[in-house]
């Protein structure tokens, strides 16, 4: 049998003003099950839990009923108290009478008598609250961050330094990601590479930080805190712990007319190569797709001339499987090309090129040592021109959004241009200027006024070429909606940056949602903007939408904090109010699945003791489930339930409502 | 029909099948479920569009399971069925043999993936009559509805032979069976039997392939099918999903559109 | 013989009877029967679609109806202009119910929308090009600058045309027959199209840009695929050059007269005899060169 | 045995006059292409030409529906009450002899050992008029079950259709109290030879032969086979006149309730489900297999009688086309 | 007479609405007593059996109410629990149920006004119908019926 003990809260005045505290105290003291009733002043205080755990002990009460101000407020206070008197905590339930009756009601009889049914309602429910404890999930504390580029890099060393092991997977040779590709960083115009190859050598020197390049994500299995992740090493085709990077191998590959990933397709590199001189780590792989040994079964040249025997030609990909309690995804982004723009030629003029393009030949370490020198002649352009939303902000090509880093990096390729040739006319058409951020606004305005840039706020409708000159035909929409023409050397495109080609796939592995667009979603756009919905997977920089270094810098810090947070525990402790499934029922139709947001509904087989198999039924992942409870509502035969929410525990309260229904013979 | 007896007699005779689940003649000549374990009761196979029982509903019985491998004669409702089933893990792509004969050519489908494209190329308008009845019935006023669905219900029994002719009405525990709590009034009183037809109608709603089987099983000629075709074709018209289509789950009350239009909520 | 449905538009039966003749005249080769529609009617172009927008939707709609009456799958409508109606007609009505119900009221026709308007080069593509290698008897050895204008390749969901900032269909017709297609600026630029009558001006400023460019990169004649096109770059000569150091004389030729040239027809029989820029020049070069090969 | 005559043009005023009396009448009523019976208003509500109704009569003793009590909380008390006694007799008109027949099957069932109050408390104000078969069909078989299409097994009166109007025969004291009370339609007459009106149903099976048989069948090896077109609908013991299982359900809520008592079947796979989750009948043939022997051989064991009346209901009504009489010929081979 | 009082039962999300009633009276927005709230975690919990017991139990009217689109806490609960509405609503229309006793409302946690005007607006709605007796008549039928096995 039930023993209820209920516990009205004047709080102070606020209920007790136009609720009849003793009155509901009396009242529910008839309610079935209720073995003792009690108002008192300040339920919340001293006094008045200690009322509530000598009632629960002296009257061996198996359920509690406070009925003061909203459980939103108070429920962990008054559970604590029930768990102090010895009974599970989560036996005490709470009805709201302050925020949803004394408050926002006059004193008058149906306020008290609302309040009293508020009581029946918790009386009925508490009858058939389960004890419950909370669930404890055993933590790895090492993180897996997925992608090399800035984000990762400095979420990784922020978890390194905090004493935890990090794992970094990069796709590419070389750790730097779309930084490291960049001459100067706005507003501030020092050198990219200064600021970030110091970076990347400590990734690669930190002892809690094991760094795997040229690999990627094969599979991720598990849930927060207890992921298990299997890595694909890719092939480098050459040994990195013989090889001593002494280069003479790339100096004799007789294949050198590659375009170079690095230089954005304006240079050229060997079939073995080192992205970059400042590459971490600092060795070749051999590029299988392009290299004669590969393609022909003949040459190995750079195997001849290796002094150290570092060439394999033999390996294989390699499988390694490593158990990580929070994923980092930090894959950044990619930029659409030149050729997206059918009005700009399809890609058709070279001298038609992207941002990164320009970053690479203004670069000292680019294609042409930094001297700006337009891709088709070579002539140092006298008339540039550079058009913002090259795509973005263009529901007719798929791409709605703002890019987000375009205003500030044209503005600054402007000035670098500027600034290399002092003559040079260099035109910005632009839609809006989005400026937001620190000395960003005062960044472009020395851009327009200090260095005369000349902005032109309109659209660029086509470019053709004409007489070796690209004619660029837009509109001035400041000046009159006049049509303008520009006859320039080169065009530079701030094309759209898009998601990562492979983003969505890699979305499916971690089984994280993604956004239309296909960048990753965070779990809340407001509160929750570094984590994802699945437990134990996290965001930093561009693979969520499109960021600029500090802002990914930040949210590389924010979602180190996060996982430092979640590894600062030996165990997860997570509120028992989740999901769970009778198995004896459960037909597994499986029509669940779909409906869960955090996929935490797996499938279990049943077996009888011979193992064969009885059924396969669906089973709660409990380090998974959030407990919305959006399973329990769409199953069919009831065979999912949720604890704190149980069908009993709802039924009931809404059974104890009213209790107006006749019945046909009374 | 003979090219099919043959058929069916070779898979008996390679023994690739061993049980054979199509219609004999029925009573009123209509075709009645017949279960063909040896090859010689097969010269009594029947099949014409008055083979209307739904044979997928078999499919769950205990019974079945010591045959090893099973033939089915399957209308169009029964192929829907079929997919419906897979979709929802309830059978086993490579378990069933099935047939069908349209315009006297026996088709054969090996894999469920071949019963999806012929269903989704072949998919049938809804019967004129049916819709035409149901816009009759939503044209009353709220009130005339109401009378004439609660005297229509009124005549429920219980009897849950709705349920039972159902393919895809399979729970172990159907919801009416659970009594903590007891989420549906068991007497036969005007609520429980209402509460009983919504809670059919919506577990079937986004699953209901259309077959008619339960109004056809009724005993009491209470017209329950229209609240299933009613809701079949709500779900078609707001969200695109036609069930008993697709090996893949496509459950149009597990899947959502962040644009689903209504007009109700304030 | 294959039939399928032809509307001419206003367009075919005056200013450009060259383009009728030329057209009527491959489609004999091609061995493609042409049934005018019956009692067909105005498209509605340029104006209606501006004024009313359920008329504009309903005056091509009529005349699909009647290709359907008539049994039509395909109608051939050479004008752009046309074309663009009646595409867009064709595609309210299946995409709008609003329409599917209220254009045959207004038509008193049934309409399902099943025959489908295709242009000019969609009928070269599908019925000329397989059977022209076997029968070239001329090979065009000049320079010619294709031009599509505006409504072949805009807006985008009605155009079968792929790249259409830069589409490259006719240029590899023109390459069939022998010719080479210059890489110019102005292919899809617009001619100023229906202010042709009003607003000369326009028309000599826009055209004078498109056939400066033609001509600075050494083409020899312009070739086209609508009337519109056809009539402000060959018409308005005269306001054209108003806008040009020197006089512009190149012909503006119909894709369908290139090919028949390339097919032996006589050029009387296509028409070259009813220009406004005398192609006497350019045929008399193309002539030389082929007796020359 | 007394006989009485009604002219045919008094039948109508005799129903009419039972419902001016206040009786309620139940009786076969077409709704769409089935006969159902129903309470009416009117002589002219009545269905006359059909061969069998497709459900019972069983209702007006045994209701779909039946409060056993209602209770109220009054306090910390509970306070029970009875339900309501009918306040009118009930006239069952119409029905065939073998539903009489299947009412004496119910009042043994009900009242034999321990007499339900519930059930007594209709039966005893239900008078059962019984019409005789002037036709049958392919799926009647009284006569195999020892019943005949005119028996008077049951019935309280029993209506012979003739050319000079209804044979009355007075069988039971009910019966002949409602003819004192209703003379005026009823006229003096001698015996008749009810053959001549009588439908001739043929004998389907041997049921003393069936008794030898059946008690060994429970192990039969067939069953499962001859079964699996059902499904499991259990429209066949819904519509039986002689199905007399029930469950047993509590509606109530924090103030009050009432016990119910409602038609139950053995069809169903929960029927005989354990509180352990086991159940004894796991499959359909099993539910097949005692309804088959519950009719014919375990009531024999109880009551001596068996519990099917040869209505032929189960086999009309059956979705999956199943019929009794080949299962028992199937059981007779063996 | 005395007027009569409506019984409005509304069942609300943890995250949005519950937190919104939790607003108004924090600002101690005054409005009608007859709402009783009961609290669940999302609304994609809400099953719909429990707005009928809600109605069999009495109710004369019913809120179902949470987060709005794109704002569940836990994602999507609410767009599944609309498509589960929007179903649910045809077969009530269908029916010729007293759908006008029945209301679905977004309310965020910031909109304590927006609570309060819906609970007033409802209990006025609902105080016009007057008591729900349809539904509670359903019960009786049915009860020691001997007759009407088929409603013809």
């Amino acid at each position: 049998m039930a023993r209820i003990g209920v516990f009205v809260c004047h709080c102070g005045e606020n209920i007790s003003s136009t609720v009849d505290c003793a009155k509901v105290a009396e009242i529910a003291s008839n309610y079935p099950g209720v073995v003792y009733s009690i108002d008192y002043k300040y339920m919340c205080s001293d006094p008045g839990q200690n009322l509530i755990k000598e009632a629960i002990q002296k009257h061996k009460l198996t359920g509690v009923v406070v009925a003061a101000c909203s459980p939103r407020m108070h429920e962990p206070t008054f559970r604590k108290a029930t768990a102090e008197a010895g009974i599970n905590p989560y036996l005490c339930e709470m009805a709201n009478l302050r925020e949803h009756c004394s408050w926002v009601h006059f004193r008058e009889d149906s306020t008290t008598e609302k309040a009293a049914e508020l009581v029946r309602v918790l009386v009925e429910k508490v009858k058939h609250n389960e004890e419950l404890y909370p669930i404890k999930v055993p933590i790895t504390k090492t993180a897996l961050v997925i992608g090399g580029g800035i984000g990762g890099i400095q979420a990784a060393l922020d978890i390194a330094n905090s004493g935890h092991k990090v794992i970094m997977v990069e796709k590419n040779p070389s750790i730097g990601g779309k930084m490291a590709q960049l001459s100067e960083t706005f507003p501030t115009l020092d050198c990219s590479q200064c600021i970030l190859t110091p970076r990347m050598v400590e990734v690669a020197q930190h002892p809690n930080i094991t760094l795997y390049t040229y690999a990627e994500v094969e599979s991720v299995d598990g849930f927060i805190g207890n992921f298990k992740v299997t890595i694909r090493q890719k092939a480098k085709s050459v040994d990195h712990k013989a090889c001593t990077g002494c280069g003479l191998c790339i100096e004799k590959c007789p294949i050198k007319k590659i375009p170079d990933e690095f230089n954005a397709g304006l240079g050229n590199r060997a079939a073995i190569y080192v992205p970059f001189p400042q590459a971490v780590p600092n060795k070749p792989v051999i590029d299988r797709n392009n290299c004669t040994y590969f393609l022909k079964g003949k040459c190995g040249l750079c195997n001849k001339v290796c002094p150290a025997d570092a060439i394999h030609y033999e390996q294989e990909d390699e499988f390694i499987k490593v158990d990580v309690g929070a994923i980092v995804a930090a894959t950044g982004f990619d930029i659409k090309h030149s050729d997206f723009l059918p009005e700009y030629g399809y890609g058709k003029y070279p001298d038609v090129i992207d941002g990164l393009q320009f970053e690479r030949l203004a670069s000292a370490s680019g294609p042409t040592l930094g001297v700006l020198k337009r891709p088709s002649d070579g002539k140092e352009p006298e008339s540039v021109v550079f058009i913002a939303c090259a795509g973005s902000r263009d529901p007719a090509k798929g791409i709605p959004y703002c890019s987000k880093i375009c205003c500030m990096y044209t503005a600054k390729h402007a000035m670098l241009f500027k600034h290399k040739n002092h003559h040079g006319n260099a035109t910005v058409f632009y839609m809006d200027i989005r400026a937001g951020g620190k000395m960003y606004d005062e960044f472009v305005r020395r851009a327009i006024e200090e260095d005369d840039v000349n902005y032109i706020r309109g659209r660029v409708s086509r470019i053709y070429e004409k007489n070796g000159k690209l004619i660029v035909c837009g509109v001035d929409t400041l000046l009159n909606s006049r049509s303008v023409e520009i006859e320039a050397d080169l065009v530079v495109l701030a094309t759209a940056a898009v998601a990562n080609s492979d983003s969505e796939e890699l979305a499916q592995k971690l089984h994280i949602s993604y956004d239309q667009y296909h960048f990753f979603s965070e779990a809340h756009p407001k509160l929750r903007p570094v984590e994802t919905n699945t437990a134990g997977i996290m965001l930093a920089g561009a693979c969520q939408a499109p960021k600029d270094i500090p802002d990914t810098v930040s949210q590389a810090s924010g979602t180190a904090a996060k996982v430092v947070a979640l590894f600062s525990q030996d165990e997860l402790t997570r509120e028992p109010l989740i999901a769970y499934v009778n198995n004896n029922t459960c037909v597994g139709c499986f029509l669940c699945q779909s409906v869960c947001p955090y996929l935490a509904i797996e499938k279990e087989e049943i077996r009888r003791r011979d193992g064969t198999l009885v059924k396969t039924v669906a089973k709660i992942n409990p380090g998974l489930c959030q407990g919305c409870g959006t399973c329990v509502a769409l199953c069919r035969s009831k065979s999912i339930d949720i604890h704190g929410y149980t069908n009993r525990q709802i039924y009931a309260e809404v059974s104890a409502l009213f209790n107006r229904r006749e019945y046909a013979g009374v | 029909m003979s090219e099919l007896i043959n058929k069916i007699r070779q898979f008996f005779a390679s023994q690739t099948i061993d049980l054979f689940i199509g219609y004999k003649k029925g009573r009123f000549g209509e075709g009645k479920p017949a279960f063909f374990t040896k090859p010689e009761q097969l010269k009594e196979l029947v099949f014409d569009d008055k083979c209307i029982v739904n044979l997928a509903v078999y499919l769950r019985k205990p019974e079945l399971k010591k045959f090893s491998k099973i033939g089915i004669l399957a209308n169009f409702g029964t192929l829907r069925a079929l997919l419906q089933l897979a979709a929802e893990n309830q059978i086993v792509d490579g378990q069933y043999l099935i047939f069908t004969v349209v315009d006297g050519k026996v088709l054969e489908f090996t894999n469920l993936k071949a019963i999806e494209e012929y269903v989704s190329k072949n998919l049938p308008k809804p019967n004129p009559e049916r819709v035409a009845l149901l816009k009759e019935i939503e044209s009353k006023p709220r009130e005339e509805r109401w009378d004439w669905w609660t005297r229509e219900l009124s005549s429920c029994i219980r009897c849950y032979a709705c349920r039972a002719a159902c393919p895809l009405c399979y729970c172990e525990q159907c919801l009416v069976e659970c009594n903590q709590p007891q989420w549906v009034e068991v007497p036969p009183t005007g609520i429980g039997n209402l509460e009983w037809h919504i809670v059919r109608a919506m577990h079937l709603a986004g699953r209901c392939i259309g077959c008619g089987e339960c109004e056809a099983a009724c005993p009491m000629e209470i017209p329950i099918g229209l609240l299933t075709q009613k809701l079949n074709m709500t779900i078609i018209s707001n969200f695109g999903q036609i069930p008993g289509t697709k090996l893949e789950p496509n459950y149009a009350l597990s899947t959502f559109k962040v644009d689903d239009k209504e007009n109700f909520i304030r | 013989m294959t039939k399928i449905g032809y509307f001419p538009g206003c367009s075919l039966n005056g200013t450009a009877k060259e383009y009728d003749l030329s057209l009527q005249a491959i489609a004999r080769f091609a061995d493609v029967e042409l049934v005018e529609l019956a009692d067909w009617n105005c498209c509605g172009a340029t104006a209606a679609h501006s004024l009313n927008s359920t008329l504009a939707v309903a005056l091509p709609a009529r005349n699909l109806a009647i290709a359907e009456s008539m049994g039509f799958d395909e109608i051939l409508v050479p004008c752009a202009a046309c074309y663009s109606r009646l595409a867009q007609s064709r595609h309210e009505i299946k995409s709008d119910e609003k329409y599917r119900t209220k254009i045959p009221q207004l038509i008193e026709m049934d309409i399902k929308g099943t025959a489908n308007p295709i242009t000019v080069l969609d009928f070269i593509n599908k019925y000329v090009l397989g059977k022209l290698k076997d029968n070239l008897s001329n090979k065009l050895n000049a320079k010619f600058a294709c031009y599509y204008g505006c409504l072949l390749t805009r807006p985008e969901h009605l155009s079968t045309i792929e790249r259409r900032e830069d589409p490259l269909v006719m240029e590899q017709i023109v390459q069939l027959v022998g010719g080479m297609a210059i890489d110019w600026a102005f292919k899809v630029e617009c001619c100023g199209a229906g202010l042709s009558v009003v607003r000369t001006d326009i028309i000599g400023k826009l055209c004078a840009k498109i056939l400066d460019d033609a001509n600075s990169r050494g083409a020899d004649a312009i070739v086209v695929a609508c009337p519109m096109c056809h009539s402000n770059l060959d018409m308005r000569r005269n306001e054209i050059n108003k806008n040009l150091a020197s006089a512009n004389t190149l012909p503006i030729i119909y894709i369908t007269q290139l090919l028949g040239l390339a097919l032996g027809i006589e050029p009387n029989k296509l028409g070259f005899d009813k220009h406004f820029v005398s192609t006497g020049k350019f045929l008399h070069k193309l002539q030389k060169q082929t007796m020359e090969v | 045995m007394e006989y009485k005559l009604i002219k045919p043009e008094k039948i109508q005023d005799f129903v009419n006059a039972l419902i001016a009396n206040g009786k309620q009448v139940l009786a076969p009523k077409q709704k769409k292409d089935k006969v159902f019976f129903s309470l009416i208003r009117s002589f002219d509500e009545i269905a006359m030409d059909f061969i069998q109704t497709a459900f019972s009569a069983k209702s007006a003793v045994f209701p779909k529906c039946e409060e056993l009590y209602s209770f109220e909380k009054n306090g910390k008390d509970t306070i029970l009450n009875n339900p309501p006694a009918p306040q009118h007799d009930t006239v069952v008109f119409g029905m065939r002899p073998c539903d009489g027949a299947a009412f004496d099957y119910l009042a043994t069932f009900f009242l034999k050992e321990n007499p339900d109050y519930h059930f007594k408390m209709r039966y005893d104000k239900t008078i059962l008029i019984g019409l005789t078969c002037p036709t049958g069909d392919e799926f009647c078989f009284c006569t195999s079950v020892g019943i005949s299409p005119s028996d008077t097994r049951g019935s309280d009166l029993l209506l012979t259709k003739t050319e000079n109007g209804y044979f009355v025969e007075i069988i039971t004291e009910k019966g002949e109290k409602l003819v004192g009370q209703f003379s005026d339609f009823f006229e003096q007459t001698n015996t008749i030879d009810k053959t001549k009106y009588t439908a001739n149903i043929q004998k389907r099976f041997d049921s003393s032969a069936l008794k030898e048989k059946i008690s060994g069948a429970f192990n039969w090896e067939r069953w499962e086979e001859t079964s699996l077109p059902c499904f499991g609908c259990g429209t066949c013991a819904f519509s039986c006149p002689t199905c007399t299982c029930f469950d047993i359900q509590d509606e109530a809520n924090l103030v009050g309730g009432a016990r119910y008592r409602i038609w139950d079947t053995c069809a169903l796979g929960i029927f005989t489900k354990h509180a352990s989750g086991h159940n004894p009948r796991e499959k359909q043939s099993e539910r097949w297999r005692n309804r088959i022997l519950h009719k014919f051989l375990y009531t024999d064991e109880q009551f001596g009688t068996l519990s099917c009346v040869g209505c032929g209901r189960c086999i009309r009504n059956c979705p999956a086309e199943l019929s009794i009489i080949e299962q028992v010929n199937a059981i007779m081979e063996g | 007479m005395q007027e009569f009082e409506p019984k409005i039962v509304a069942f609300v999300c943890n995250w949005c609405t519950y937190a919104g009633a939790d607003l108004a009276g924090t600002s101690r927005i005054k409005y009608a007593t007859n709402v009783r709230i009961v609290r669940f975690p999302c609304t994609g919990r809400i099953d719909y059996m429990l707005i009928l017991k809600a109605f069999q139990n009495g109710a004369d009217g019913v809120i179902v109410s949470g987060c709005h689109p794109n704002d569940c806490h836990y994602t999507s609960g609410n767009f599944h629990a609309r498509r589960r509405w929007i179903v649910f609503n045809e077969l009530l229309e269908l029916l010729g149920f007293d759908k006008r006793r029945l209301f679905f409302s977004w309310v965020s946690a910031a909109e304590g006004a927006k609570w309060a005007n819906l609970v007033n607006e409802v209990v006025t709605e609902v105080r016009k119908l007057g008591p729900f007796n349809e539904y509670e008549e359903l019960s009786k039928i049915n009860v020691n019926s001997i007759g009407e096995i088929c409603n013809v």
